[in-house]
């Protein structure tokens, strides 16, 4: 078959939690090229945040992401900080660390779930998810909440852990790693599994450091960024850790990053409880905070999240900026679904190697739009071009309306 | 020296008097002003000179009387933000997307967010929020009110 | 129509559309299928089509854009169906009631039959109010 | 006169349609709440006693809703497909052997339009997806029909297998010789286990299950070749796919575990139930093993799919056929 029709996969589609449109130029059950459509989800936050006072932007950039909106807050908390120049007390900087790293420990465990229900293992999305509300649980002990903890605020964090509740934490952790290596396990031994994932959506080293991937994405790319080792902040100065990378650089070595991403975090987790030094949880700081700028920066489950944040006096930012992981790791999405050469896609590939970075729109549509490239030198194809090159009649025995 | 007080003495060397001002804020957070003639030289020697390769963000400011269009550059840990003074007459600059592509979103945001044009950008058609989004509406500029871009969906709710 | 009553308050399947949310409801939203909710229990399914779709529920702020494909999705799903909002920010636009591109709730786009109230709303409280609607509809059709 | 209608209630009652269609429906839920086992969950609980008249529920439910024909639909295709599909999934069911040692129908080569009516089921989803004027009904069609030519061979061979192991022992080319042949040959010990192997990969294959449940693969193409139905013609294909289910399970039981022996030895109207009784055991069995498949494994890719059915489990199929045909006619020779 040589003609190509278009599939569009959402904004409205199982394998999509979040409404955007990916369209793919598929020829017979081969892709050869995709464009994608975000912007469904744009909310306007940024503007919103100019008219809301500091501690009110607070709660929107918790609420700009659902799975890490932890680290907005955190990120914003950051920034503000910085302009106003005032450290926060230790404990904080530790209990700050214990938050982003359970964040990072429900949220890749979640998304080994999903990617395993994209590829059509529901028995591995449901045991992982079972799992995952151990975490939940320990989460919602520590900040009252399952999903949106409220637990950064500008000069520290608003809940402290008491012994009992880190005791406990730290049994779920036990409990929790040998669970997580038993999925390592199964990831690397499952042969369909394996089938599905090796090989698929390969995102090559120069290709992840051109287009500014992040993350988990990069990490498996081999790019060893972390800006948790690179640019230390709350406490993971003093906590040792390794930043994990994998060289194949497709679908499984991004599940292999999370894996131990996760295993890592639990041991990061167990390492602050136990350094925890004692003493207050927050700085008094004052509502107006003095003219400036600040960057916020942070590696959020998905990759680096960066804010920055300008202060002209007053109790209202001047300007708030969020980049979120998605947006910097969807660049890499047309190259992975491109077939080129050897390297050939398949529809059925289109949802785990969409998924395998991890998209989280709701953050990264604040402010975006739309998107059209694929791979290759000449990288940016518009949707005119590939409609020319490629678009011809539907293979199709009736005429659609 | 830090690593942070040697790109500034860098950037200084290498540019002089063309640098507006470059300070180091606190650790890793280097701030540098350029006047955009120069901005894609200070990248380009960046990118190339010092091995820059990964751009975090791109922002823009309207600071009332002119806009502000800043890349957060990444090196090492140290995030360099490259400021880019554009003025309201002539809302233009130079695209780096040739030297970084990854910038191409982020410029494409600058562009929608506040009018302004990035000069060889490859894609800069329509990028507009919604499909119907009238033109020269930049919801991030200072003189564009919230009640105003309210009454868009107002509107057509009746 | 006693049967067929029967047969609708226990088979109600369930398509998720998610309207600009931040991801909290959705995940919610999957966490009750997952072992500890488990609303299959119920006989609630989670469809991909929305022609196979009984109740729609809807995640998160109704931002402009989404607005269209909202109405065509509702439109596909066939008879009886009924409209669930999740969450606050979909009920009332909750946090982002500054936001520009941002409908004031979800009823200025499509009639709604039940509000679920959090942010994000439980797992349970997504069951609770599934349960809430069937009661609506065992009181409604006798 | 007593004797045709005994045979048309035969046919409209037990064992015929609405024996299958309660089966059917039956099945589902076995499938279903033991698939929630497996994955650590409770499955269908509070609709009838343990959640067992939730497939009934479903399908009341759907047949009381409203039916939509899209727009641009090949109409008369559209409408039909649902009806000819549960009407050809019943009428293979008619030459299953439910209450004795042979079915409703019953023909030497009965085997062959079994295989057939397999292939033919496949050409429906073909033809529901092209007629659906959609993007993913067409690409879900597409997938099935080149599914279909991997698992083709294998399960066709693997039918063919257990009839050429009972011809070696006497039997012949229908479903009611191999089931006699049974009695006391437990090929499914021996030669047999291969072709059973096969045969049980194939039957998921055109059930259309994990790992090969590629043509209505939820995730990339919604709902594949169903994705545009709805109501009560969603409510047939269900049934009809129900009907299938419990019609593979139970060819599975008839060729490769011996149907309902040893049930017919009993005389009488007890011999009709223990071989009731027993069929539906063995059907069960089948039903579990395919259950466990769909839950142990992920989802391949087509091209994936059809590279294994040829690399291995076509050559498989033809090794086992081999072995059928030859291994009982040794066994005889050497025991002459």
């Amino acid at each position: 078959m040589s003609s190509v029709i278009d599939v569009p996969v959402g904004p409205q589609h199982p394998a999509l939690k979040e409404p955007l449109n990916i369209t793919c130029y598929v020829d017979g059950e081969q892709v050869v090229g995709a464009k994608l459509r975000i912007g469904y989800n744009h909310r306007g936050v940024e503007k919103a945040g100019e008219y809301q006072t500091y501690i009110q932007n607070l709660y929107i950039a918790e609420r700009i992401c659902g799975i890490c909106g932890i680290v907005h807050a955190f990120d914003l908390a950051q920034a503000t900080e910085h302009i106003i120049g005032k450290e926060i007390p230790r404990r904080a900087d530790y209990l700050r660390t214990i938050g982003l790293e359970l964040n990072r420990v429900h949220s890749h465990l979640l998304w080994l779930g999903v990617a395993a229900h994209e590829i059509g293992f529901d028995t591995l999305f449901m045991y992982v998810w079972r799992d995952r509300e151990a975490v939940m649980d320990v989460i919602e002990e520590f900040t009252g909440n399952r999903v949106t903890y409220a637990l950064m605020t500008i000069g520290g964090v608003r809940r402290d852990l008491p012994q009992e509740k880190a005791e406990k934490m730290l049994r779920v952790m036990d409990v929790l790693e040998e669970k997580v290596k038993k999925y390592k396990e199964m990831c690397l031994n499952e042969r369909t599994i394996r089938m599905r994932c090796d090989g698929v959506g390969i995102l090559r080293e120069e290709d992840a450091i051109a287009l500014c991937a992040v993350g988990p994405t990069t990490r498996a790319s081999n790019v060893p960024f972390d800006v948790r080792a690179d640019d230390p902040h709350a406490a993971y100065d003093e906590i040792p850790f390794k930043v994990i990378t994998y060289d194949t650089c497709d679908v499984t070595a991004r599940i292999l990053v999370r894996i131990d991403e996760t295993l890592e975090s639990i041991n990061i987790i167990r390492e602050a409880v136990k350094k925890m030094p004692s003493g207050p949880i927050r700085v008094r700081l004052p509502r107006a905070v003095p003219a400036g700028e600040g960057v916020g920066r942070t590696e959020a489950p998905r990759g680096e999240v960066i804010h920055y944040l300008r202060s002209a006096g007053g109790e209202r930012p001047f300007r708030w900026k969020v980049r979120a992981p998605t947006l910097a790791n969807l660049l890499s999405i047309p190259v992975m679904l491109t077939s080129k050469g050897d390297y050939v896609v398949y529809i059925a590939d289109v949802p785990i190697a969409f998924a395998s970075i991890d998209p989280c729109l709701s953050c990264t549509d604040r402010a975006v739009k739309f998107v059209d490239v694929s791979s290759g030198k000449s990288w940016v194809w518009t949707f005119s071009q590939i409609k020319r090159m490629y678009w011809k009649d539907k293979p199709y025995w009736r005429e659609r309306p | 020296m830090t690593l942070e007080e040697e790109l500034v003495s860098k950037i200084k060397e290498k540019f002089g008097d063309k640098i507006l001002e470059a300070k180091v804020q606190r650790a890793r957070r280097v701030f540098v002003t350029v006047d955009r003639s120069t901005y894609k030289d200070v990248i380009r020697f960046l990118r190339n000179d010092v091995g820059v390769t990964h751009v975090s963000t791109m922002s823009g400011v309207d600071a009332i009387d002119h806009f502000e269009v800043i890349p957060h550059l990444s090196y090492k840990g140290v995030v360099i933000s490259v400021k880019a003074i554009v003025p309201k007459d002539s809302p233009e600059i130079d695209t780096i997307t040739d030297v970084i592509p990854g910038a191409l979103f982020y410029e494409k945001e600058v562009h929608e967010m506040f009018g302004i044009d990035v000069k060889g950008h490859p894609d800069l058609t329509h990028l507009e929020l919604p499909e119907d989004w009238p033109e020269g509406l930049y919801p991030l500029r200072k003189d564009v009110k919230l009640e105003e871009l309210f009454k868009r969906i107002t509107k057509e709710r009746d | 129509m006693g049967l067929v009553n029967w047969a609708r308050l226990r088979s109600p399947w369930l398509l998720h559309f998610n309207t600009g949310a931040c991801n909290g409801c959705d995940i919610e939203v999957v966490a009750a299928l997952t072992p500890r909710y488990d609303v299959e229990r119920f006989g609630i399914r989670l469809v991909g089509s929305p022609r196979h779709a009984d109740i729609l529920i809807v995640t998160g702020p109704v931002t402009k854009q989404v607005e269209k494909r909202l109405k065509r999705i509702y439109e596909q799903m066939p008879e009886p169906k009924f409209v669930m909002a999740v969450g606050n920010c979909c009920a009332s636009s909750g946090a982002f009631r500054n936001c520009y591109n941002v409908y004031p709730g979800l009823d200025h786009v499509i009639p709604v039959d039940v509000y679920v109230m959090g942010c994000p709303p439980k797992p349970e409280a997504i069951i609770n109010g599934v349960v809430k609607l069937l009661e609506k509809l065992k009181g409604g059709a006798s | 006169m007593i004797r045709e209608l005994i045979d048309i209630l035969g046919t409209l009652l037990f064992p015929g349609f609405l024996f299958f269609a309660a089966l059917g429906l039956f099945f589902e839920w076995i499938d279903r709440k033991f698939y929630a086992k497996l994955q650590n969950r409770v499955g269908p609980l509070y609709t009838g006693p343990w959640g067992l008249l939730q497939p009934l529920a479903d399908f009341v439910k759907l047949m009381a809703k409203e039916d939509i024909v899209p727009e641009g639909v090949a109409t008369p295709i559209f409408s039909s497909i649902p009806v000819f599909a549960l009407a050809l999934s019943l009428f293979a069911t008619l030459f299953l052997p439910v209450c004795g040692p042979q079915g409703i129908v019953s023909f030497p080569g009965d085997v062959i339009v079994l295989a057939v009516v397999l292939t033919f089921l496949v050409i429906l989803v073909f033809l529901a997806g092209l007629s659906s004027a959609s993007r993913y009904p067409e690409v879900g069609s597409e997938r099935a029909v080149l599914q279909l030519l991997g698992y083709e061979i294998p399960l066709v061979a693997s039918v063919l297998g257990a009839a050429a192991v009972t011809i070696g022992l006497g039997g012949s080319l229908s479903i009611e010789g191999i089931v006699s042949a049974q009695q006391n040959w437990w090929g499914i010990l021996g030669i047999q286990a291969l072709g059973f192997a096969i045969f049980l990969l194939a039957a998921q294959a055109e059930l259309e299950r994990v790992p090969f449940d590629i043509p209505e693969a939820e995730t990339e193409i919604v709902a594949g070749w169903a994705t545009e139905y709805s109501g009560k013609k969603l409510a047939f294909l269900r049934l009809a796919r129900d009907v299938e289910l419990a019609f593979l399970c139970g060819l599975g039981a008839t060729l490769f575990l011996g149907g309902p022996w040893p049930g017919p030895l009993v005389p009488g109207l007890g011999g009709v139930i223990a071989s009731t009784i027993l069929f539906v055991i063995k059907s069960i069995v089948v039903l579990l093993l395919l259950t466990v498949i769909r839950a142990a494994m992920s989802r391949l890719r087509i091209d994936q799919m059809v590279n294994f059915a040829w690399k291995y489990l076509v050559p498989l199929s033809i090794f086992q056929l081999l072995l059928a045909v030859v291994t009982p006619t040794m066994v005889r020779l050497l025991t002459l």
